[in-house]
């Protein structure tokens, strides 16, 4: 089985880290560590994966899928939205104090 | 007595103090003074029984109490109670803070003596160290912070020995040192390491620069250190070439006409120390940093006994330790009582004290005396026995350098006694009181030994020469008055008869006429109307010899130290560019991290 | 020069992390997975972990949807230490969005179509919400899907009515008694059975409302909580509207 | 018999209970959080006793280890929680002078902080191990911008992007170590961990080394350190210098002794610790402001203690422990010291501190804080460095140890400046008395430094037990 | 035993007076030599000792403090001093007990003492005179240290009384080590603060320096101190190089060889005397820095010179005397 799901994570993953320390705009900055963190979730739902299998609800037969990893994930999604919204919200501060969101601007301003 | 009482009363004491007596405010230095007097007197009554000893405080100390302790603890116990007395009526702005330091510092310096594993020995060094980095604190935050990167050093070149000697023996005793773990070659390393960190402490040549500054503080604080501490750095050199190293594996290096070529190469740094020291102390002004420099001088003649090795040469370095100690202090008490009483620090400032503190005069003609090696004083015999060590042996480069400098002590010595105590009185000096008698007192106790053992010279020789046997390295052949050596000797009473007996004569050709008492300005001015200004010949006192010797002096040691900090801080701006502010170029940082983890771990493991 | 920098970051990390996800197999069998070893009793067992929960899951903790069962029962601590990050993102965007001064900022009010619909659909959303978490261990989704399903119902309100708030206290008063609720009841388990987040009520039947011992209150709990601490943050993000 | 358990339920329970009370009182709170410390601290003293004698599993949940979460709480750990609770007891009496406004919930935000770093310590599983990182993380984002300035907001932007890559590496790690063991209990883990393919298994390593390292403060990682540390109010930065910091190192360590066995690669750990001791040392000598100053010196500390673990011998690991004790209450004590001093001064920097500390309420502590951080001997401060420096030499670490003890000598310089400056003689008038919020901590902190670099026998008695840790134990 | 010792006290006795007559004696000569060589008759060669009884006589004499009375007591009880351990016609009266090193530190009581006492005066001439004499000092100390060295190394011993010993077994000092005896003798001008290096006593700049403050008896023991340090320094050369004067061995021939050998020593001390005079009475005066300047460059040559002899010969020819 191709790992096409590993690759594709992974590449998520790597987008992400290209956003982080090449874009300039703070919110994009912000979503670059959005996208790694989800490349990660993605990565470990398909950790889990087992071919052919369904969700494991156990009234319905049949082979499960690995229930842990789907477990993780939760947590992680959530963990997630927090550091977002006070990434965001540190981000909204920081445009209340200098004005703009242009990192070079920004550190410009502040050295 | 066991470890704990051992322990107890020459660490546990003094620290307790050292907490007492912060809460003593005005009273904070007698109470140190007795605390200190209590340990001298069980130091004392203790001569006999030594031992070793372990104390569990979560890591094993092992304590040893043999003559060579008791030794240095004496120098050592009776510096700081004369000290400590004389600052009881020198009115310290926060006695409680001071008294409290200085039984810290005593406590260090009791541990490093009696300690005899390395843990232990670098426990109390840093201890003392940086209790006397807070003593100075107290006058100067700058001379603080010198005195303290050395001390650093110190105690980091000592760490690197330490490190050497445990990496092979697996142990921190001393004794383990010599279980033959460590190969031959390593011994220079380990060696060099342990005596440039202890000869820090002793202000060697290279690493003298933080002593005049450190000297510059509180006086009876400065006694201490000078007369006390830095015989740590004397102690400490002596064990770890003699009893860490020992005096076989010493001459296993090839022997130099009797002297290991070890030694040696110290030897000729103490020497060039003493000439160093002596000369830029003859140009000094201020009493203090002249004072310094004649320290850095003559523990220079120690580290040259030291270094050469032989019985004499060590019995000499010994003796002279001792003495150092006493007349140093004495010194250091006196200019002291002369600052307490007059508040002025320049040698010019000052003139005909001499009249006017008779006492305070002869307490530090007597530490002259010793300083310069009269015979009148003890100073003359540990000096006579290093030039005897030297001559016997034929060096023909460590002893005229030592010839010299001891002449180059009577300048500075007499520019002491002519810029302070004679010449001619100040008007603003007119009404200046003796020194107040705990003062006295102080001094006195550091005088008496100078005195005795001049005259009976066996006592300490005897002490001395129990702790060469001790340690293996030979012994001295003295008499209770006279000592003697391969090439020469000399017998004391019969000196001090004859001196006494010719000083009668003269005191009877003397006494024939009386002499009237006349003013300082009666006879030269012959009737003219004084001068606004005493004319006083002490500024600049050494005028001639300071033109011949400016090309030299035009290189001083401390402006080289400034350079050499400010090329390094120089270079940590550089460094600090990588904290660029952007949190990108960090991710970036991460990034690269990461990868080069990972070649590492990857190339280990293929 | 950055850019650049970042494409080369970016392709070595995805070489080399590919470069190690090519050896882990996709989609194998669970019996290929290795079997646990319980380091207390120093035993190896004779399944993997997975296969362990999909077997004897159901009569551990009477769930039938083992996510669920794992989430709240098996690794309960996780979830709790979970909540508390929820619980931390709200109170800190509360703090950082707090302002003294309240900067009054204009806003149009939106057309009618939106108003009524939402006045209608509110009421659904959180009664859709409220029945995802408690129906949490029977079928797919739980408190934090359901949770956020409420907060939506919250958010169309605040794109309907401009000058609609929430009450900040009776947000935190629901969410701290949600929080301690939960803890409660591990407190009780630690009571009861010695062990914290031990599943004292009674299992009951499966693919019953009232099953699986106390994961449904918890999930109860996780739903009101998630919705009340993600309404608190749309709203201390919306600042002051006048 | 104490459940380690309730170090980590009842910090919570008063969290949550906080926002109810500060309804009422926001007084209240603060003092239910002082008494949530000090409860918590006695707690972790009652569980280090228990925890002498064998290391405590807190099985949470009734399931047997992989299947559920377990606390695994050795002597270590133990002593650890103690020392982070202790300290957190400390900075919560000088949490007091803190005004700004929403002051409920910077005490939850503090309060879970300490929960997160007590979790980090005692949990024995791999995820719940990531899920406490996150709670400390994300409380430390939420009190780093507290001061909502812009240098506030900045520090904590730094922190959120260099902190969320590293928590996005530990998942990877994980998402590795799953993938082949598929457990997440941390000595099943260690069990299996020789079935593992070795680039993966190296994969794993680096990337949980690398993302524990940013809580860690090591050397590529710690770059938002200094500006977290200097926008972050003055009770967080002392509590962020002594909390997550050690937290992040003992995961480390587990990382290093308790999962991974690796021998041959220990040595890079120890080059990257003297990475951070330099860097820090260095450019700690360059900062004219105080706080930015203290924080690069405890990237320096930290730096010595990455070097100890990496160093593995029992002396040495030994030593890294007990410098993590000294410096989480040494950095603790300086930072309290230094926010009062920047409040007496009005201003963060170091020259216009002229004479600040002459008072001795302050001027004392403040030198047992600073010696200890040196290493100087009768403060706790001097065992750890000693260990470190002596198993450094025991395994033949020459030139990393001479470079350490230069970058020490650096460190020793510009607290030598800094102790000049505060202490000079010069503006009698402006010398202003603490008052007992300020105080009080400072002595609490200063004396049990000196009680513990006094008499060291128990923290040693406790650390005797490194030799099970390093094997992969508790 | 108490008898034999009374005898000894009494011979030393008898040759430190001896010793004091001759000093002033040799300052009588010294002072008709110079006069003749200017073409002046100069005064009769008893006038010092006419000097000596009238500054003694004196009723009313000057006094500063007590440390003033330092000079004269410390002065002559120290030259006293030096006299009994300086053997002299062979005659070992205290080197027995004591070797050259000691004798070097007692050298420095008298001059101490003096300089104190000079010092308690207030006189600033007094202290810049005392400047001088001790930068002197350091400055011939230089050569005449490194000469000594040579001759302890190359007769391997410190006691003066075995160097004579071996002088007169063996070979004297100046034909064993010629070039240490002329850096010796260049040495002892400036010990004896002869003409090129009178400076701390110069008359015309600092008005007789050290001495300015002292009249009357002061000055009179200050007269027979300076007499009795010309015989201590010319002694100490004869003693070094000339093997004291001993030309009989006293064991052989008893008091008879003690006679001779203080009339040889007499004559030798005065051949030195007549050249250090006539140098002397030829010589301008050096100012202080030059004198340092001198001293410190060629006689040191020369000094390391004959020390170099003296190390190769005893040490690598083993030449033992």
């Amino acid at each position: 089985m191709i790992q096409y799901y590993y690759l594709g994570s992974i590449a998520l993953i790597a987008i992400g880290m290209y956003i982080v320390i090449a874009k300039r705009n703070l919110i994009k900055i912000i979503l670059g560590l959005d996208i790694m963190d989800t490349g990660v979730n993605l990565l470990f739902i398909s950790i889990g994966y087992v071919k052919n299998a369904t969700a494991p609800i156990e009234n319905v037969p049949g082979p499960y899928v690995d229930p842990i990893p789907q477990a993780l994930v939760l947590t992680a999604i959530v963990i997630g939205v927090s550091v977002m919204a006070l990434a965001l919200s540190i981000a909204i501060g920081i445009y209340k104090k200098t004005g703009t969101l242009e990192l070079d601007e920004i550190l410009g301003v502040k050295k | 007595m066991d470890a704990l009482t051992l322990f107890g009363i020459f660490v546990l004491l003094p620290l307790v103090g050292a907490l007492v007596s912060y809460f003593g405010k005005k009273y904070a230095p007698i109470i140190a003074v007795i605390f200190t007097g209590i340990s001298g007197i069980f130091l004392y009554l203790w001569y006999g029984n030594f031992g070793s000893y372990t104390i569990d405080i979560g890591v094993k100390l092992n304590l040893t109490f043999d003559i060579t302790t008791w030794f240095f603890m004496l120098m050592m116990n009776t510096v700081i109670f004369s000290s400590l007395l004389f600052s009881v009526s020198s009115k310290l702005k926060r006695a409680g803070g001071f008294a409290t330091l200085m039984l810290l510092g005593f406590a260090g310096a009791n541990g490093v003596l009696l300690a005899r594993d390395f843990l232990s020995l670098y426990l109390f060094w840093e201890l003392m160290s940086w209790s006397i980095y807070l003593l100075v604190l107290r006058t100067s935050g700058e001379y603080a912070r010198r005195y303290l990167l050395f001390g650093v050093l110190s105690a980091y070149l000592l760490i690197m020995g330490i490190g050497i000697i445990y990496y092979y023996t697996g142990s921190f005793l001393y004794a383990d040192a010599l279980s033959g773990a460590i190969p031959h070659a390593i011994w220079p390393w380990i060696l060099t390491f342990l005596i440039l960190g202890f000869g820090i402490k002793m202000a060697i040549v290279p690493f003298h620069v933080w002593a005049p500054y450190a000297y510059s503080s509180e006086q009876p604080f400065v006694a201490f250190l000078s007369g006390g501490l830095s015989k740590l750095g004397a102690f400490g050199i002596f064990m770890s070439m003699y009893s860490i190293a020992g005096i076989s594996l010493l001459q296993s290096f090839g022997t130099f006409r009797g002297v290991s070529l070890m030694g040696y190469p110290f030897a000729l740094l103490g020497a060039a120390t003493a000439f160093i020291g002596t000369i830029l102390a003859i140009f000094q002004d201020d009493i203090r940093k002249l004072l310094a420099y004649s320290s850095i001088g003559q523990l220079g003649y120690v580290m040259i006994g030291l270094g050469l090795g032989t019985p004499l040469a060590i019995g000499g370095a010994m003796f002279h330790a001792f003495n150092h100690a006493f007349f140093k202090s004495l010194l250091f008490l006196g200019a002291g009582a002369v600052i307490y009483r007059t508040g002025k620090y320049k040698i010019s400032e000052m003139g005909g004290l001499g009249y006017r503190m008779p006492f305070t005069f002869m307490f530090v003609l007597f530490a002259i005396f010793a300083l310069a090696g009269i015979p009148l004083t003890s100073g003359f015999i540990s000096k006579w026995m290093l030039y005897e060590a030297a001559i016997s042996r034929k060096f023909v480069i460590v002893a005229p350098l030592m010839l010299i400098a001891s002449v180059g002590a009577y300048l500075y010595s007499y520019r002491i006694l002519y810029g302070v105590f004679l010449g001619q009185l100040k008007d603003e000096d007119k009404n200046v009181k003796e020194a107040p008698g705990p003062m006295l007192a102080a001094m006195f106790i550091l005088m008496v030994p100078l005195v005795i053992f001049s005259i009976v010279p066996g006592w300490i020789l005897g002490w001395i020469n129990k702790i060469l046997v001790e340690n293996g390295i030979g012994k001295l052949n003295y008499t209770t008055f006279s000592y003697s050596s391969a090439i020469g000797g000399a017998n004391m009473a019969v000196f001090w008869i004859a001196f006494i007996l010719l000083l009668i004569f003269a005191m009877l050709m003397f006494m024939a006429k009386k002499a009237r008492v006349v003013d300082q300005y009666d006879n030269y001015l012959a009737g003219e109307a004084p001068p606004s200004v005493a004319l006083h010949a002490a500024h600049n006192y050494y005028k001639p010899l300071r033109d011949t010797w400016a090309p030299l002096l035009k290189h001083s040691i401390d402006r080289a130290y400034e350079k050499f900090s400010k090329f390094f801080a120089g270079g940590f701006y550089e460094i600090k560019r990588i904290y660029t502010g952007n949190p990108q170029d960090y991710a970036a940082y991460l990034g690269i991290a990461f990868l080069a983890f990972l070649l590492v771990g990857w190339w280990l493991l293929w | 020069m950055k850019k650049a920098l970042a494409i080369v970051l970016a392709i070595l990390i995805f070489i080399v992390f590919a470069l190690a996800f090519v050896k882990i197999p996709f989609g194998e069998k669970m019996s290929t997975y290795p079997h646990y070893y319980n380091p207390i009793t120093n035993q190896t067992s004779n399944m993997s972990l997975p296969q362990h929960y999909l077997t004897y899951g159901k009569n551990d903790t009477g769930a039938t949807n083992m996510v669920t069962a794992i989430v709240v029962d098996y690794r309960g601590f996780d979830t709790l230490g979970e909540v508390t990050v929820l619980f931390l993102a709200s109170t800190g965007v509360g703090s950082l969005m707090y302002v003294e001064n309240k900067v009054k900022k204009k806003v149009r009010r939106s057309n009618a179509v939106v108003e009524t619909g939402s006045k209608l659909l509110f009421g659904f959303i959180i009664l859709f919400g409220a029945y995802i978490f408690i129906h949490g261990h029977l079928t797919p989704g739980g408190g934090f899907p359901g949770g956020a399903v409420i907060a939506s119902a919250f958010l169309l309100l605040y794109l309907a009515y401009p000058k609609f708030h929430a009450k900040h206290e009776k947000l935190s008063v629901s969410e701290s008694i949600a929080g301690l609720t939960f803890v409660i009841v591990g407190l009780i388990g630690l009571i009861i059975a010695g062990y914290f987040l031990y599943n004292f009520l009674p299992f009951g039947l499966p693919t019953y409302l009232f099953s699986a011992g106390v994961i449904p209150l918890i999930y109860v709990a996780i739903g009101v909580k998630v919705g009340s601490e993600l309404t608190a943050i749309v709203d201390s993000m919306m600042g002051v509207r006048e | 018999m104490i459940r380690p358990v309730l170090l980590i339920a009842l910090p919570l329970f008063f969290a949550f209970l906080s926002p109810i009370i500060g309804i009422w009182s926001k007084k209240g709170v603060r003092y239910l959080i002082i008494f949530a410390t000090a409860l918590n601290a006695t707690l972790a003293g009652i569980l280090l006793l228990e925890a002498l004698q064998k290391p405590v599993f807190d099985i949470i949940g009734g399931f047997q280890p992989p299947l559920g979460i377990v606390l695994m709480v050795g002597p270590l750990g133990a002593i650890i929680a103690f020392i982070i609770n202790l300290v957190a007891f400390a900075i919560s009496i000088y949490n007091l002078k803190v005004e700004k406004e929403p002051i409920v919930r910077y005490s939850m935000l503090y309060l879970l902080l300490v929960m997160g770093s007590t979790g980090m310590v005692l949990t024995g599983d791999l995820f719940n191990l990531f899920v406490f990182l996150e709670v400390t993380s994300i409380a430390s984002y939420g009190l780093a911008a507290y001061n909502k300035d812009k240098k506030g907001y900045l520090g904590a932007m730094k922190y959120v992007i260099i902190g969320s890559i590293g928590s996005t590496f530990v998942l990877l790690g994980i998402a590795l170590i799953y993938s082949q063991l598929r457990t997440l209990n941390m000595l099943d883990i260690a069990a299996r961990i020789g079935t593992m393919d070795p680039y993966v298994k190296i994969m794993a390593f680096t990337s949980l080394f690398l993302g524990f390292g940013v809580e860690a403060e090591m050397f590529p990682l710690n770059t938002w350190v200094p500006d977290a540390y200097d926008g972050a109010p003055h009770p967080i930065s002392a509590a962020f210098a002594s909390l997550p910091a050690k937290a992040g190192v003992f995961a480390l360590a587990r990382v290093i002794f308790t999962m991974f066995s690796f021998t041959n690669f220990l040595w890079f750990v120890v080059v990257m610790g003297l990475l951070t001791v330099f860097f820090g040392e260095i450019v700690a000598y360059t900062q004219k402001d105080l706080k930015r100053m203290l924080a690069y010196s405890s990237i320096g500390q930290m730096g010595m203690i990455i070097m100890g673990l990496g160093i593995g011998t029992t002396l040495a690991v030994e030593g890294a422990f007990y410098q993590m004790i000294a410096h989480a209450l040494g950095k603790a004590l300086l930072f309290i010291a230094a926010g009062f001093l920047i409040y007496a001064a009005r201003s963060g920097k170091i020259e216009d501190m002229k004479g600040m500390a002459r008072n001795p309420l302050i001027g004392i502590p403040l030198l047992i804080g600073a010696l200890s951080i040196m290493g100087m001997p009768p403060f706790a401060g001097f065992y750890g460095k000693f260990f470190i420096l002596m198993g450094g030499f025991s395994q033949g670490y020459y030139a990393i140890i001479a470079l350490f003890l230069a970058a020490s000598i650096v460190e020793v310089a510009y607290y030598a400046r800094f102790i000049k400056i505060v202490f000079e003689r010069g503006n009698e008038s402006k010398v202003i008395r603490p008052d007992a919020a300020t105080y009080v901590p400072l002595i609490i902190l200063a004396i049990i430094i000196v009680v513990i670099g006094v008499y060291p026998k128990p923290i040693l008695t406790v650390l005797q037990h490194v030799g099970t840790f390093i094997a992969g134990g508790a | 035993m108490v008898t034999d010792w009374l005898i000894h006290a009494g011979l030393v006795a008898l040759y430190l007076f001896l010793a004091m007559v001759i000093g002033l004696l040799f300052m009588g000569i010294a002072r008709k030599i110079t006069a003749r060589i200017q073409n002046r008759v100069g005064p009769p060669i008893y006038q010092n000792f006419l000097d000596l009884g009238k500054l003694l006589a004196k009723k009313t004499n000057i006094k500063h403090n007590w440390i003033f009375d330092f000079a004269p007591l410390f002065g002559l009880g120290g030259v006293l001093l030096i006299l009994a351990y300086l053997p002299m016609g062979g005659y070992i009266m205290l080197s027995g007990q004591g070797d050259l090193i000691l004798l070097l530190y007692i050298l420095a009581i008298p001059a101490l003492g003096f300089a104190l006492g000079s010092g308690a005066s207030g006189n600033p001439n007094a202290g810049v005179g005392v400047m001088r004499a001790l930068t002197l000092m350091l400055s011939y100390e230089m050569p005449f240290l490194i000469v000594i060295l040579s001759l302890m190394i190359f007769y391997n011993t410190a006691s003066l009384s075995v160097l004579l010993q071996k002088q007169m077994n063996y070979l004297w000092g100046i034909a064993a080590l010629p070039i240490s005896a002329l850096a010796a003798d260049i040495a002892l001008q400036g010990m004896m603060a002869e003409k090129p290096f009178d400076i701390p006593i110069a008359p015309h700049e600092i008005a007789s320096g050290p001495l300015v403050e002292f009249g009357g008896k002061y000055l009179g023991l200050l007269m027979l101190y300076s007499a009795g340090s010309i015989v201590v320094e010319t002694s100490l050369f004869v003693d070094l190089f000339l093997g004291g004067g001993i030309v009989l061995n006293p064991t052989v021939y008893g008091t008879l060889a003690y006679f001779v050998n203080y009339l040889v020593w007499l004559a030798l001390i005065f051949v030195v005397w007549m050249i250090a005079i006539f140098v002397n009475a030829v010589f301008p005066r050096f100012r202080i820095e030059q004198a340092f300047k001198f001293y410190w460059k060629w006689p040191t040559v020369i000094a390391i010179a004959g020390l170099v002899q003296a190390y190769v010969m005893s040490v690598f020819l083993g030449v033992v005397p």
